[in-house]
């Protein structure tokens, strides 16, 4: 039970990561990964999001749509999803409210973010339970959260090279995602 | 004319000083590599280092960059030999030629080129060839003393450039499963460690043949370091990591886990430990900071030769702790003069 | 008794090239017939003129008195006739001119009244007070005040007093020789500058490439009565930066932007000891300094050089320059600069002068991009990551480069040194390092100009609410007065009163709390006001 | 049909409730954002970006009604300090604001000055000193050469000029070399 646990954990992190095996969130990877603690904070807030998305997913999914009201799942899941950005977004603006200057248009942008709606649906589909779902939300948002962090600290140092003209910018930032994303193939037959 | 301003005296040495002598370094291992494998590892490295170079110069002149120094430098003859040691040395001409554009192009010259490619340029090159043809990439010839049949260099060059044997033999009989391969694919037969490790393609340290080229490599970091062109931190760290863990499981259950010495000399660890992980320009530049990467690269080879779907992970592993370098930098920063720590 | 001497982080060993001048002892130069005192030859506020045009003047007499605390004050080093006070080329970096003194020699050399300091039954503020009226600053090339240094603090007492003579840098030897030549002297230096500090304990630091000089300050030592230690440290540089100094021998680290007192230490050069022995014994300012003249010159050599000679002269002195040479740098290769024109004067940072040439100092081949080889870091004596330092400057990332603690940065040269990719590192930080000071400078502008903006804001504001209030009350005025009309009428009375009286209070009078330069600008302008409406009367 | 309306009819209602809770419990008072773009602005005052002062402007950024490049003083670095703190892409300035210039400070030719007062009142920082019928005078070190005095002056007796490099405002230059490679 435990090791299932741990492996779904691990599986999600590293060897399905979600931005770059699954290859969803992209807009937010590439959009607030120019700034170290700006990724930071995109990425507890989209944890967040995420975490709670899920579980609250699995819940709406488990008790109030049933089997006969399937075709409501993503239409409610948005609603949810939505919800639980808002507020988010409220907390960070009083808390932070450069923050929520820097993570801007990103930050209500969480609510399109394909990865946050990606998650619950691949929840149904592998009919995780209540403990899994959260658990495979919150491994996901530590995927996300670890690779943007990562993208972050290298696009920072990229800052500074001698890239040619017209790779600079979200060009040459589309080349490291790819080479990430070729990195992490290494994860590949790890965990099932 | 003099310097802008001080200082205006500086040490007799340079980048190209530097690569010769990295350059210089792997020339026992590539002898040892002839000697083990044939002659066919020469045209690899013939063939890489002329796509480096003139791959090189064409980017230079698109990006309008000096020519003359960057080539001169020597780091693309560096990144092609470390490429072409690191495939099979009877691979067919269009690996070698296409990994080496990829490694040159895109991880290095985009990215500005010499000091600016966050990634291993030779091991990005690996990755894509062994991501895209794993059929090709996996045909290892036995060592020459275990050959069921000798090529002349003749023979292997028309195999590299046309895929034509000399009549009667057939793919099998030239090459093999690499003995990594070979331990994965049978310990997840369920067979034992010892039985495994009989059979004739694994020698008294790691494979038989491999360990030889692994000691030469040894050597030629050992002059490395007496020159000081790399510093003991990386290659202790990923080698003292990598036995530890492989020792570790194998005290806990010898049937299932390689020794140490078996991981340290099989596979391409030695010349990851000193050649490749020792990249300044991909890795971390604090004393900390080396420790960590190279405990790092360790781990994951030993992770993923063990558990992961590749059967050698020192790619992967590189790869994977180049992008946690800048993190990594920045987290162990050495205590400043008259600042707390 | 030092028992054990610590190690700095990093450091280089560069070709030391010390034998062609350390053979020969000091030599004296004639006096020049003309001579340029810049009135900024130290660090702090520039000395403030006391001669005229036309006035004669005696040797060591005073010609620029410090202004405050942190300043020195200039002196003739002969007598003869101020001939122009105007901005003249100087020894600096910048190339830049600067006001100066120039004084034509008459040749008579004559002496102002000298008389030696009974400081021993002075107070000692009274001490320090004469000291700074002597122009004595530190003469290792830092040129630091020393009687600021030399004030005892209550709050971070010295209890050790270093004095430097590792003298690190390449070329260079006039400590050496000096110690050699002049070890009594230094040694009582060191005396006084001990009584007035308190210091318990003295140290005096040599690098062990100097044994001559360790050996004849051994003997000094022993010949005075007191406790002095002569260590040798080993030759490393920037062995003989004062950090480095400290570290080597207490073990001690300066935290970083503090003062060596801040710790209880405090570190002077030979030269400087040697200065203020010459000033209290003697009575005589600084007016002359011992300069190395090596490099591709005919006969290198130490000289005692008055303040303000050419440097041109004083290398015909040393027997002239080669004809290859491509230029003078002034203090070593590794920190020196090179001279915007062979006739700027010695000043008193002059430690030595080096004809260059492209044999002496190659030329530094193209820099190649940064290859991260760390090896500058090794060598860091600051442990800073100069590979990092470099990317900031570069991007011109200076927050980056300051949490990077850029100003820790000493400018020593060992990361350019041992660059493989020959890339000016120093030069990078010394870049992005005036970039954030002029960066700190117009953020203060910036705060300063918001600050008397909003000012101006409340008072408009202020004198619009007067207005109102104004208006407000003809309106009562012109009403038939009821009781509850006197009551409002007294309120806005009383309001007004009150706003009157902030009014009062708060307008920015705006000469009022300006820094003391802008008040003299402004009796300036005065002046010249009241002067123009004199000639307008006429 | 009617029990999917009830869901999300009871979905919508209970996301309602919690949102309107949040935003009374985190309501954001002031703009604390205004002070740190104001900080980074240079206090010039000099209304180039089309907005009465520095702090205006910054409230206009704020909002996002002005752009962040309307700043000549501020140059291409302020830009870029903008841009960086509110994780927008840095753009080259807007010329149509004018162009950064040299720093200056106005000066004022006593011996034109008829004391009129009219650049006392234009000065935003009160840097000017006179009064009325009184010749005036500029305090260079307050003078934030915002030239906003130079126009009102009816005589034209005040002229920008720029400060002059001397040893002590001298800035080392950014290395370059003789054979600079073509990008």
């Amino acid at each position: 039970m435990l090791e299932n646990y741990f492996l779904i954990l691990l599986g999600t992190v590293f060897v399905n990561n979600i931005v770059l095996v699954k290859i969803l969130g992209l807009c937010p990877f590439m959009g607030v990964s120019k700034k170290l603690e700006a990724s930071l904070a995109m990425g507890a807030a989209t944890a967040f999001v995420l975490t709670i998305g899920s579980g609250t997913s699995y819940l709406i999914n488990q008790y109030l749509l049933g089997s006969e009201l399937f075709y409501l799942r993503t239409l409610s899941f948005i609603v949810v999803i939505a919800g639980v950005v808002q507020f988010t977004e409220m907390v960070i603006e009083k808390t932070s409210p450069v923050l929520h200057q820097v993570l801007g248009i990103y930050l209500p942008l969480i609510t399109t973010n394909c990865a946050v709606l990606g998650i619950p649906l691949l929840n149904v589909q592998a009919k995780h339970g209540f403990a899994e779902s959260l658990l495979f939300g919150f491994g996901g948002a530590v995927g996300f959260s670890l690779v943007l962090v990562l993208f972050a600290s290298i696009r920072e140092r990229l800052e500074g090279a001698d890239v040619p003209g017209p790779f600079r910018g979200a060009a040459i930032g589309f080349v490291t995602a790819g080479l990430m994303s070729l990195a992490f193939m290494g994860f590949a037959g790890l965990v099932r | 004319m003099m310097a802008m301003a001080s200082p205006y005296l500086s040490e007799q040495t340079s980048v190209s000083m530097i690569m010769r002598k990295v350059l210089l370094a792997l020339v026992p291992g590539i002898a040892a590599y002839v000697w083990v494998y044939g002659s066919g590892i020469l045209v690899s490295l013939l063939l890489a280092s002329v796509t480096a170079l003139v791959s090189e110069a064409v980017m230079l002149k698109l990006r309008g960059r000096p020519l003359r120094p960057f080539l001169l430098d020597g780091s693309a003859l560096v990144t092609a030999w470390l490429l072409a040691l690191a495939l099979p040395p009877i691979a067919p001409w269009w690996l070698v030629v296409v990994g080496t554009l990829f490694a040159i192009v895109v991880a290095k010259q985009l990215y500005g080129g010499l000091g600016y490619n966050p990634f291993n340029p030779a091991m990005v090159g690996y990755a894509v060839l062994l991501i895209s043809f794993p059929v090709a990439m996996t045909q290892w010839p036995a060592p020459l003393e275990l050959a069921q049949a000798k090529l002349s260099l003749l023979d292997q060059l028309r195999y590299i450039f046309g895929r034509v044997l000399p009549s009667g033999l057939t793919v099998d009989a030239i090459s093999s499963a690499t003995p990594l391969d070979t331990l994965k694919t049978q310990l997840k037969l369920h067979h034992g460690m010892a039985d495994i490790m009989a059979a004739p393609m694994f020698g008294t340290l790691g494979t038989k043949g491999g360990e030889i080229v692994a000691g030469a490599y040894l050597l030629g970091g050992v002059y490395l370091l007496w020159q000081r062109i790399i510093t003991w931190h990386v290659p202790v760290a990923f080698l003292g990591m990598l036995a530890l863990l492989a020792s570790g499981c194998h005290l806990i259950d010898a049937d299932r886990y390689a020794g140490p010495l078996f991981h340290l000399f099989s596979g391409a660890a030695m010349l990851c430990a000193f050649f490749i992980a020792t990249d300044p320009v991909s890795g971390p530049t604090t004393p900390k900071g080396k420790l960590i990467f190279g405990a790092g690269i360790g781990i994951l080879t030993w992770v993923i030769r063990t558990w992961g779907g590749y059967p050698d992970g020192v790619a992967f592993a590189v790869l994977l702790m180049n992008i946690c370098v800048p993190l990594i930098d920045a987290y162990t920063q050495p205590r400043v003069f008259g600042h707390e720590k | 008794m030092i028992e054990k001497l610590f190690k700095f982080h990093g450091g280089v060993h560069p070709p030391e090239h010390k034998a062609e001048s350390a053979a020969t002892p000091i030599r004296p130069v004639p006096m020049p017939a003309r001579l340029v005192l810049p009135l900024r030859q130290h660090i702090g506020n520039v000395a403030k003129v006391k001669v005229a045009v036309g006035d004669h003047v005696l040797k060591g007499q005073q010609l620029a008195a410090p202004e405050g605390m942190i300043s020195a004050a200039v002196h003739a080093p002969t007598s003869g006739t101020v001939v122009a006070i105007d901005e003249q080329l100087i020894p600096h970096v910048s190339g830049l001119p600067d006001l100066c003194i120039t004084l034509q020699a008459d040749g008579e050399d004559r002496w102002i009244e000298r008389e030696p300091l009974d400081y021993e039954d002075m107070e000692k503020t009274a001490v320090i007070e004469a000291l700074r009226q002597a122009g004595v600053v530190g003469l290792g090339g830092a040129t630091f005040p020393t009687h600021v240094k030399l004030r005892a603090d209550p709050r971070h007492p010295v209890k050790t007093l270093i004095l430097n003579g590792a003298e690190c840098e390449p070329f260079i030897t006039c400590d050496d020789r000096l110690m050699r030549e002049r070890a009594d002297e230094i040694i009582r230096g060191l005396q006084i500058m001990a009584y007035l500090l308190d210091a318990e304990c003295c140290l005096v630091g040599i690098e062990d490439n100097k044994p001559e000089a360790a050996q004849a300050m051994r003997t000094a030592c022993a010949r005075s009565a007191v406790p002095v230690e002569v260590v040798l440290v080993p030759t490393l540089y920037p062995g003989g930066g004062a950090k480095q100094l400290i570290k080597v021998l207490t073990g001690w680290e300066v935290p970083s932007g503090k003062l060596p007192s801040e710790i209880g230490v405090q570190c002077f050069n030979v030269a400087t000891a040697y200065a203020v022995h010459r000033f209290i014994d003697h009575g005589e300012p600084v007016i002359s300094r011992i300069v190395t003249v090596t490099g591709k010159v005919a006969r290198p050599g130490n000289f005692e050089v008055p303040l303000g000679m050419a440097i041109e002269t004083l290398v015909q002195a040393a027997g002239g320059a080669a004809p290859d040479i491509d230029g003078f740098i002034m203090g070593g290769p590794m920190m020196g600069f090179k001279l915007p024109s062979p006739r700027v004067p010695v000043v008193k940072a002059t430690n030595c002068i080096i004809a260059a040439s492209p044999d002496l100092f190659p030329p530094q081949p193209l820099p190649m991009p940064c290859i991260r080889c760390a090896r500058c870091a090794d060598v860091c004596p600051a442990n800073l990551q100069p590979q990092e330092l470099y990317w900031f400057a570069k991007s011109q990332n200076f927050e980056k480069a300051r949490d990077y603690h850029l100003f820790d940065c000493i400018e020593c040269g060992c990361c350019s040194y041992v660059c493989p990719s020959h890339i000016p590192l120093v030069q990078y930080y010394r870049y992005a390092k005036s970039e954030i000071i002029a960066l700190d400078r117009a953020k203060q502008a910036a705060n300063l100009a918001r600050e008397r903006n909003q000012l101006r804001l409340a008072r408009i504001e202020r004198e619009k609410q007067e207005r109102q209030a104004r208006h407000a009350q003809k309106a009562m005025g012109a009403k038939t007065d009821t009781a509850a009309d006197e009551a409002k009428k007294a309120i806005i009375a009383a309001a007004i009163e009150r706003a009157k009286a902030q009014k009062a209070a708060v307008t920015p009078q705006n000469t009022d709390h300006l820094p003391p330069e802008a008040q003299a600008e402004i009796a300036r302008i005065e002046a010249r006001r009241s002067q123009a409406m004199e000639q307008q009367k006429e | 049909m009617v029990s999917a309306l009830l869901v999300m009819v009871g979905l919508g209602l209970v996301l309602g409730a919690l949102l309107g809770y949040a935003s009374i419990k985190f309501r954001v008072e002031g703009d604390p954002l205004v002070d740190k773009i104001d900080a980074i602005l240079p206090q010039t005052q000099c209304g180039q970006c089309g907005y009465p002062g520095c702090r205006p402007y910054a409230a206009a950024i704020a909002k996002g009604e002005a752009d962040i490049n309307q700043c000549p003083p501020g140059g291409e670095a302020g830009v870029r300090a903008l841009a960086d703190l509110l994780g927008v892409e840095p753009k080259p300035l807007n010329t149509a604001h004018g162009v950064p210039k040299p720093k200056s400070v106005a000066v004022i030719d006593e011996n034109l000055c008829i004391g009129c007062t009219l650049c006392i009142q234009a000065c935003p920082v009160d840097a000017i000193l006179g009064a009325a019928k009184q010749m005036h005078t500029v305090i260079a070190s307050e003078c934030t050469g915002c030239e906003l005095c130079v126009a009102p002056c009816p005589v034209d007796c005040i002229t920008m000029v720029p400060i002059p490099e001397t040893v002590s405002n001298w800035k080392w230059r950014y290395p370059v070399f003789e054979i600079k490679a073509v990008s």
